[in-house]
């Protein structure tokens, strides 16, 4: 985590920054789900509170702050208490796996009579070796909150709810781990930062044991996983439970699913769960297809050098650098995340067998079909053929 | 202490207290998620044992689709009736003195193992052994596709027969999808 | 630094309350648990053995043991509810009194 | 071995932020009393009449265990696919295509053959 104290703490508070920057843009969404819907049913939606309505969201807070603290008679009190926690960790936990930026170089210098120094602090909680399979388990966890709610509630509608939630989320992480399977035989990685490195540039590929180079597109994945990328957004749609795939709180049927007995702060602990894993799925999705952090033709040194020739340090340099990278992800981020929005407002709800039967029968043998092809084609552009 | 034995002891004893709970605990959900949290930790261990895709591995497929599965199931029994966690009886207290004393047996074993030199290997080897590089999931990969490949073509064939065997069982009469 | 005794021992006492909840339990689906915990703690040994010999084979066991393991769960759930559908018991001493 | 620090802590930061949470909530909700309607299980209006451990559907787990099993042959593929690259190069690429062409043969038949056999349908 560091050598010396003040790397660690540096460390330590940019994991307490990511975390609260994941709960910060949960009434943010709220916000903008809100009025995205009322844009799109041609209502105003929250206006009131503020410009624009912002202010509503610090009205919101309050109300959650301040409802009545709720517990059935008949429930199990500590998983009652327990599911909401359980239900912030694991999106926590994943998104700080996922690099936001590209690291920081800090030359060493002196303060408090102490040289401290040299450092590279990374643009994200921690990396790990093994990324995708760390993110993909800690995500899998996300089925016990759901679980562990519907169960200690002792509610009919709870149970159900959760019992579907917990289907539906295994059913579509098949797809969801199928269709990674093709990103990695692209980059051959398990590392998010190497797969985000191996992005920059104009797009080039091997052809038949040939380097092909196309100068007017960026290197991105989504040029060699077309078929992947949706797939994979099909099911992060259906990971986190939103519409078309919100079966587990179909209102209609279910009241609203396993938080049915859940009001107040816990309530909104779901939500910051729900929109956390919006988050990694929209950041797993730009990693993977859409270049990461990166500015599209323009590497990483090339802005350093530019802010050097303004006549900023090299630290100073290498900070500007990261907060203009992390610009652009969180760019590519909000396009997603509208996307979410949008399809939520648009698309009507699935039936229960129509659901399974699309990750079943439908996704699977096309995520299957996307591996074959995939391995396919890497072995027939990447051998030698002389 | 260094930061290695701390993390060490915390984990361990942290799977220990689980496993304990696992086994003690009358409710059989209770028992299923204490499970859960010791292949949490035990992916932990593995973390630290270099062991990355394991761990990995182990939080995917054992805590988070293998538990997930059996909180399910029990999820879905009528459990009121199970209050009781041990069987009484004649031959039911014979297995309890007998499982107890074993337990025993092993605890003792490793205590006076861990005084003597049974288990410790010899300290300059020890000291080889964390200085040898580690291997990587790389590595890992490529032992199993070249060496082991048949048995990892066989684990294929092992699922798929499964697979159809649950079909089946659920499929026979009276069973949970018969076919009326 | 812990070294390899601590993970056997570690693993060793894992194994004894799996081997326990087998012996004292007479829930079957806490008996398949505690199955499993025996096998987490026999990988335990195998990775522990694979780190300190830094030999990738210990690594390639676990993943073995760790299929065959899910799929004996999967089996084994399947029965137990097939059993308790007919039966309503999920009781290991209640299977003695079946007669085919 | 160090990556486990900062997970672990993470993790223990957030806990005790939900628990925050809740510990606020509890000290400026209002209280009222309890009383045994407000206290009983929503059920629309109803007077609740089981307990909801019975007559829940039990096919759940069908899909449970189909999906253990397709999960851990989705896992076999991530290391092929992490040193297919590095086989291709060191020039075995269609020996490590092939190893996985039997695997993925197996796995193909058992997805179509639990389709077929109607295992997935949800009626």
């Amino acid at each position: 985590m560091g050598t010396d104290i003040l790397e660690i703490s540096i460390n330590f508070a940019k994991m307490v920054a990511i975390f609260l920057l994941m709960v910060q843009l949960v009434p943010l969404l709220v916000w903008v789900e809100r009025r995205g819907s009322a844009l799109i049913q041609n209502r105003l939606g929250p206006n009131r509170v503020g410009p624009l309505g912002l202010t509503q969201l610090l009205a919101d807070a309050v109300k959650f702050l301040t409802k009545e603290e709720f517990v059935p008679a008949k429930s199990h009190r500590f998983l009652f208490y327990l599911a909401p926690i359980v239900a912030l960790l694991p999106a926590a936990v994943a998104f700080n796996a996922i690099p936001l930026s590209h690291p920081i170089e800090v030359e060493a210098f002196e303060w408090l009579g102490h040289t401290w120094g040299p450092y590279t602090f990374l643009f994200q909680g921690y990396e790990i070796g093994i990324g995708i399979v760390f993110v993909l388990g800690v995500s899998s966890l996300a089925a016990y909150a759901l679980l562990l709610a519907g169960w200690a509630s002792d509610n009919k509608y709870s149970l159900i709810g959760a019992l579907r939630a917990s289907a539906q989320m295994i059913s579509y992480e098949l797809a969801l781990g199928l269709s990674i399977v093709g990103i990695l035989l692209v980059f051959n990685t398990f590392s998010f930062s190497e797969m985000v490195s191996q992005q920059v540039g104009p797009l080039s590929f091997m052809f038949f044991g040939q380097e092909v180079s196309i100068p007017f597109l960026p290197n991105w994945g989504i040029f060699f996983q077309p078929l992947g990328a949706i797939l994979l957004l099909a099911a992060v749609f259906a990971e986190t439970n939103r519409l078309p795939f919100d079966l587990p709180e179909a209102e209609a049927e279910l009241v609203a699913g396993y938080h049915t007995e859940y009001g107040g702060i816990k309530m909104n602990m779901f939500y910051i769960g729900e929109y956390g894993h919006m988050l990694v799925a929209s950041a797993l999705m730009v990693t993977f297809y859409f270049g990461g952090y990166h500015i599209p033709f323009i590497t990483p040194d090339q802005i350093n050098e530019f802010f050097s020739g303004r006549g900023h340090g090299a630290t100073q340099a290498s900070l500007l650098t990261a907060l203009v990278l992390h610009l652009s992800f969180f760019a590519k981020i909000a396009v997603f995340l509208w996307v979410f929005v949008w399809v939520r407002w648009t698309l009507p709800r699935f039936r229960y067998d129509q659901l399974m039967d699309l990750g079943w029968k439908t996704m699977l043998p096309w995520a299957l079909a996307n591996t074959i092809i995939t391995a396919i084609l890497v072995l027939m552009m990447r051998s030698s053929w002389s | 202490m260094e930061m290695s034995s701390i993390l060490f002891y915390l984990l361990a004893a942290a799977t220990l207290f689980f496993g304990f709970r696992t086994i003690t605990v009358a409710n059989p959900i209770f028992s299923a998620l204490n499970l859960a949290l010791t292949m949490i930790t035990l992916a932990g261990i593995f973390f630290m044992l270099d062991a990355y895709f394991i761990a990995g591995v182990q939080l995917a497929v054992y805590a988070g689709a293998v538990m997930v599965l059996f909180v399910m199931v029990l999820m879905l029994f009528d459990l009121s009736g199970e209050a009781r966690a041990f069987s009484r009886g004649m031959m039911s207290g014979i297995l309890k003195v007998g499982g107890v004393s074993l337990f025993g047996i092993i605890v003792i074993a490793t205590i006076m193992g861990s005084f003597s030199n049974i288990l410790v290997i010899d300290s300059g080897e020890a000291a080889a052994g964390q200085a040898l590089v580690q291997p990587t999931t790389r590595d890992l990969a490529v032992v199993l596709f070249s060496r082991y490949l048949l048995a990892f073509e066989l684990l294929g064939l092992l699922l798929l027969v499964v697979a159809v065997g649950v079909v089946a069982v659920s499929r026979i009469k009276g069973g949970t999808h018969a076919r009326d | 630094m812990p070294g390899i005794e601590h993970y056997l021992i570690l693993s060793a006492l894992l194994f004894g309350l799996g081997m326990v909840g087998v012996m004292v339990r007479k829930n079957v689906i806490v008996i398949l648990m505690s199955i499993e915990l025996m096998l987490n703690a026999v990988n335990l040994s195998f990775v522990a053995f694979s780190h300190f010999n830094a030999d990738v084979k210990g690594q390639v066991m676990v993943f073995f043991v760790m299929t065959v393991a899910a799929a004996e769960a999967g089996v084994g759930l399947a029965l137990a509810v097939a059993v308790y559908k007919k039966f309503k018991e999920l009781n290991i001493r209640f299977f003695e009194q079946l007669r085919g | 071995m160090y990556q486990l620090v900062p997970v672990l802590a993470l993790s223990v930061f957030v806990a005790l932020f939900g628990l925050l949470l809740v510990f606020l909530a509890s000290r400026f909700g209002p209280r009222t009393k309890p009383s045994a309607v407000k206290q009983s299980s929503y059920e629309c209006g109803l007077e609740v009449e089981k307990s909801t451990t019975t007559k829940i559907p039990i096919k759940y787990y069908l899909t449970a265990i189909l999906f253990i099993l397709f999960d851990i042959e989705i896992i076999f593929m991530y290391p092929w696919a992490l040193a297919f690259g590095d086989f291709i190069q060191a020039g075995h690429g269609l020996y490590i295509f092939s190893a996985m062409g039997v695997f993925l043969a197996i796995f193909v038949f058992g997805l179509f053959w639990e389709i077929k056999s109607r295992a997935l349908d949800w009626d």
